[in-house]
């Protein structure tokens, strides 16, 4: 069971360089997605189910959708012709 | 030049991290009285079968007080800074596959909310994760039947009231501790024969149903307020 | 009759890892978007089936079987769903077309 | 030992009200403003109802401490109250209550949302200074962090959302450090109580103590705005509203100060970090830092980045002489952070009164903002010669201890920078008062041809304010007993709270 | 058990890979949805593995809540805001 705890710790990090160094917005919250499920599974493997419990929450059901609203709401260089309001 | 400090500042700290914890795991932790005790005592004590929702909701439910107050005072925040602006409302939505689908999943989506609210002192989960998923059914009615659909039957308004009365409905567990028991948030679970049955007498399970009704409307509300965009020429 | 179960229960678990295999094996050998939107959904679904039944009857408990088959029917439900959207979304957005039965001649079939 | 219960009142109070806030905006509206001052006036008597039950001054003996839910300390939270904590949470009522009037005439759009903001921070706020507990304390700096930030963005303009996003980054990152110095804590000790910390740390091995320190000493470097990490702090207080910059910069960085003491004099191993590299790091650190901020006040155009500067300045000096760890120094720092807090929340209360009339912040518009109200200008100008430690007001008293303490230990360097930052007061201060009494008659300011709102609960608070200036300038020790008090449990050897005797 | 959890575990760590190549975005979500199952496969036979049986229902929220994720990120590709 240590060999695959190394693997899915070596996964994670895989995950978490694409998250910060990919290029897109989406890319990387996908791969924040899948950082949060590996994360999951390892509090499994340690025998933390409620840890794991709120990681698939939160990591799966709501940090996906508040980074999505919150990146639909960054103006591209076309729209920014309004800089009196910064909130858009 | 700040980046490079920043790496300085960083990898001497992580330095110093792992030099700290090769001498704890070398010493081996220590798990104080107060761990034993949670351990050996802790179901009699608190009438809840689930260990983490008794020391997250009775032993240290100051804390859980506090955090839940985090996420009020960011709903506040977030509806103050981004009130300004007009919900458009939507009814487009996805295909009807999915409109269709989702009729069938959301029902089991709200009954497991429902039951990890519930069964909080008996089994994983809790208050958080069961609100976190009452307001992701929220979210999901958003994304498949367009924003009209949640907005129209469940307006602002009422989700701030069922927010604040699960708050309210927090402190009047402390508070009725009080008069019970003697102490503010002490829980009032008495006979040790109901241990493991649904409905304790305790405090464990009304906190549970505050922050579950607490987090799902908070959560739900953030997401409005955070994809409300002004319609464009108007 | 105890053996058989077992046997049955590890036969299906075997062939959930087989399409496992088959979904994985498919991303990496299929040409373009939408042949791999075949190789995923298709065996990944079918070897979430597999493995839920060949787990359910390997366990055999009324209670647990029920909820893990219950896995398995959800899964079998909203896996092709989310496919379905994203196919869409990507149809929508043109992107990576097919060279051949280019979308624009069967306009009428996709919406 | 009876009004004990008074402890989670204070919390829980504030807490309440915030909840109920929303509630009564959808009811009725016109209740709020009552519920409001109910609430924070019940915050005040109970405060002072502390004061005068427990204190010297009381029948019962301090320290005193309360069980949540029953629980002792191991297992649960206390609270507990001494003299530091009787210090720290009179402040916080009284400014709190202050502020709070000044606001209800100051603030024009999202009233609801700000009070609940404005409760939750107060709630935070005794929370930090009343509770007993290592994780407890770090979900009520976050609390604070998190409820602050709405506030100091709360003009929404670019700049206010710009300084609100560098607040939240920067406090969240002293919040990391802080949580991975618990981490640390718990992972080789096995409790978070304070006390028992308090008891055990010392036995860890020294490089261990050492690091949990520097973790420590990061995070609320970051969180008090000294040198290296000073830049935040000016642009988040002075881009907020007037009642907003002086809660940050008047209560809520003498909390952290409250914090520091807290942590580095009767938690975790003083006489460590007095003997290894660190206290005299930190305390150089902060002597730098002071000198930094008056020289950046100095060249500044902006009268609200003034006083923020001018703020990263005192809390510098207070805590390079809150490090020199002596009877005198300890007075001296903790009159002066009372004394601060007073006349730094008049200073930004005054400039918020003021402002209203001008076209921006910059000291050269502010020509002319004598003649809308004289004597509150005249109140300006005292506070302003406090500041920089005119002999009969309170200013001048702390600076002298400050300086007494710094000479009598040698530390010559910390006597030339509290010297220095008064020298550097004077021009800058009287700066502004120069241009605000010239007459404007070739350059009218933008709203001259308005009259002044009527603002009698602001120019209430003001006053007030500038006369606990004068006031505990002239009779600065009737606090003597209490800060005694306070010096006489910040000193070592001595057990922090007591395990039995609580409620 | 435990080697049929180490294989589902295996087999997305290599599809991750295929995540990294992939060319477009659809593609990747695709791959996410193919890691979302297999993991969820993995941890039900944790589950089994350990005996620790409350484990299922948490397999069962992830099932959903994996195809809502889905369904968000194909949203905000198809339209580019969440409000329609």
């Amino acid at each position: 069971m240590t060999l695959i705890e190394y693997f899915l710790l070596v996964f994670l990090f895989g995950a978490a360089l694409s998250a910060l160094f990919s290029r897109e917005n989406l890319t990387s919250i996908i791969s924040l997605s899948i950082f949060s499920t590996i994360s999951a599974v390892l509090y499994l493997l340690y025998r933390a189910p409620d840890v794991a419990l709120a990681q698939i929450v939160i990591g799966a059901g709501l940090y996906t959708a508040i980074f999505i609203s919150a990146i639909s709401q960054i103006r591209t260089d076309r729209q920014k012709n309004r800089p009196e309001d910064p909130l858009q | 030049m700040k980046i490079f400090l920043l790496l300085v500042l960083f990898s001497g700290i992580g330095f110093l991290l792992i030099d700290n914890l090769r001498f704890l795991s070398n010493s081996g932790f220590s798990l104080g009285a107060a761990t034993h005790y949670y351990v050996t005592q802790g179901f009699e004590q608190t009438g809840a079968l689930n260990l983490v929702s008794s020391i997250l909701y009775d032993f240290r439910a100051f804390d859980s007080l506090g955090e839940s107050t985090v996420i009020f005072a960011a709903v506040s925040g977030i509806v103050s800074l981004l009130s300004r602006k007009t919900l458009p409302v939507s009814s487009h939505g996805l295909s009807i596959i999915v409109k269709r689908i989702f009729g069938i999943l959301t029902p089991f989506l709200f009954v497991s909310g429902i039951y990890l609210i519930l069964h909080g002192h008996l089994s994983p989960g809790g208050g958080f994760q069961g609100g976190v998923i009452l307001g992701t059914i929220s979210i999901v009615f958003c994304i498949v039947y367009g924003s009209s659909f949640d907005y129209t039957r469940y307006s602002p308004q009422s989700k701030t009231i069922l927010e604040v009365s699960g708050a309210l409905l927090f402190l009047a567990m402390g508070i009725i501790g009080i008069f019970l028991e003697g102490f503010f948030l002490a829980n009032w679970f008495s006979s040790p024969e109901r241990l493991g049955k649904l409905l304790t007498p305790g405090s464990i399970f009304g906190i549970n149903l505050g922050v579950g009704i607490k987090i799902g409307a908070g959560l739900s509300i953030i997401f409005y307020s955070i994809i409300q965009k002004r319609i464009e020429g108007k | 009759m105890i053996e058989i179960k077992i046997v049955i229960a590890y036969l299906l678990m075997a062939m959930g890892v087989l399409f496992a295999l088959t979904t994985v094996i498919g991303l990496f050998r299929f040409p373009d978007l939408y042949t791999r939107i075949h190789a995923s959904t298709v065996s990944s679904t079918m070897s979430a089936l597999c493995a839920t039944a060949g787990l359910a009857i390997y366990l055999w408990d009324p209670l647990l079987s029920s909820k893990i088959i219950l896995i398995g029917v959800l899964l079998f439900i909203s896996n092709p769903m989310a496919t379905h959207a994203i196919a869409r979304a990507s149809y929508r957005k043109k992107i990576t077309l097919p060279t051949t039965n280019s979308p624009e001649e069967r306009k009428g079939d996709f919406d | 030992m009876r009004l004990s219960f008074l402890l989670p009142l204070l919390i829980v109070l504030p807490l309440l009200t915030a909840f109920l806030i929303p509630l009564i905006d959808i009811l009725a509206i016109a209740l709020r403003k009552i519920l409001v001052i109910i609430s924070i006036s019940l915050e005040l008597v109970f405060s002072l109802s502390l004061l005068f039950y427990f204190s010297p001054l009381g029948k019962e003996k301090l320290p005193i401490s309360y069980y949540l839910g029953g629980w002792e300390p191991p297992l649960g939270i206390s609270l507990s109250l001494n003299h530091l904590g009787l210090i720290f949470s009179m402040l916080v009522s009284v400014s709190l209550f202050l502020i709070t009037l000044y606001s209800l005439e100051y603030i024009e759009h999202h009233e609801g949302k700000y009070y609940v903001l404005l409760f939750v921070v107060l709630g935070a706020m005794q929370g930090v200074v009343l509770t007993n507990d290592l994780f407890n304390l770090y979900v009520f700096i976050e609390l604070l962090t998190v409820a602050s930030t709405p506030l100091v963005a709360f003009d929404r303009t670019s700049s206010a959302i710009e300084a609100g996003i560098k607040y939240i980054v920067y406090g969240l990152l002293g919040g990391l450090f802080f949580f991975i110095g618990i981490v640390l804590i718990y992972l080789s000790l096995g409790t978070l109580s304070l006390a028992e910390i308090a008891l055990s740390f010392s036995s860890l091995p020294i490089p261990f103590q050492e690091t949990v320190l520097i973790f420590f000493i990061i995070s609320l470097t970051i969180k008090l705005g000294i040198f290296p990490f000073h830049f935040w702090l000016a642009k988040a207080h002075s881009s907020a509203p007037a009642p907003i910059s002086a809660l940050l910069s008047g209560v809520m960085l003498k909390l952290y100060l409250c914090v520091f003491l807290r942590l580095f004099w009767v938690v975790l191993d003083f006489p460590l970090m007095e003997a290894s590299w660190l206290k005299s790091f930190v305390l150089y650190l902060a002597l730098g830092s002071s000198l930094l901020g008056h020289l950046f006040a100095f060249q500044e155009e902006d009268l609200k980045r003034l006083l923020a500067f001018s703020s990263v300045g005192h809390i510098g000096i207070i805590v390079a002489v809150l490090l020199v760890n002596t009877p005198e120094a300890l007075y001296g720092g903790m009159l002066h952070i009372i004394n601060h807090l007073i006349m730094k929340s008049a200073l930004f209360l005054d400039s918020g009164y003021f402002l209203q009339f001008t076209k921006s912040h910059l000291i050269k518009d502010l020509k002319g903002v004598f003649h809308y109200n004289r004597y509150l200008f005249a109140s300006f100008v005292i506070v302003v010669l406090a500041m920089i430690g005119i002999p009969p007001l309170n200013g001048f008293f702390s600076k002298w201890y400050m300086l007494l303490a710094f000479v009598e230990e040698g530390i010559h360097l910390g006597g030339i920078v509290v010297i220095l930052g008064s020298l550097l007061a004077i021009p800058y201060y009287f700066r502004v008062i120069s241009y605000g009494i010239s007459p404007c008659e070739e350059k009218p300011v933008v709203s001259l041809s308005q009259d002044p709102p009527p603002a009698s609960l602001m120019i209430f608070t003001i006053l007030a304010l500038v006369v606990l200036t004068v006031v505990t300038g002239i009779f600065y020790f009737c606090l003597n007993p209490i800060l005694d008090g306070a010096v006489q449990e910040l000193l070592p050897l001595q057990i922090y709270p007591p395990f039995p005797g609580g409620s | 058990m435990e080697i049929l959890t180490v294989i589902y575990i295996v087999l997305s760590g290599v599809s991750f890979i295929r995540f990294l190549t992939v060319p477009t975005i659809p593609d990747r979500l695709i791959v996410a949805e193919v890691i979302g199952i297999l993991m969820a496969m993995a941890m039900l036979y944790l589950a089994a593995f350990f005996r620790l049986f409350y484990l299922v229902d948490l397999v069962l929220i992830y099932s959903i809540l994996l195809f809502v994720d889905l369904l968000v990120f194909a949203k905000y590709f198809e339209h580019r805001e969440l409000y329609r």
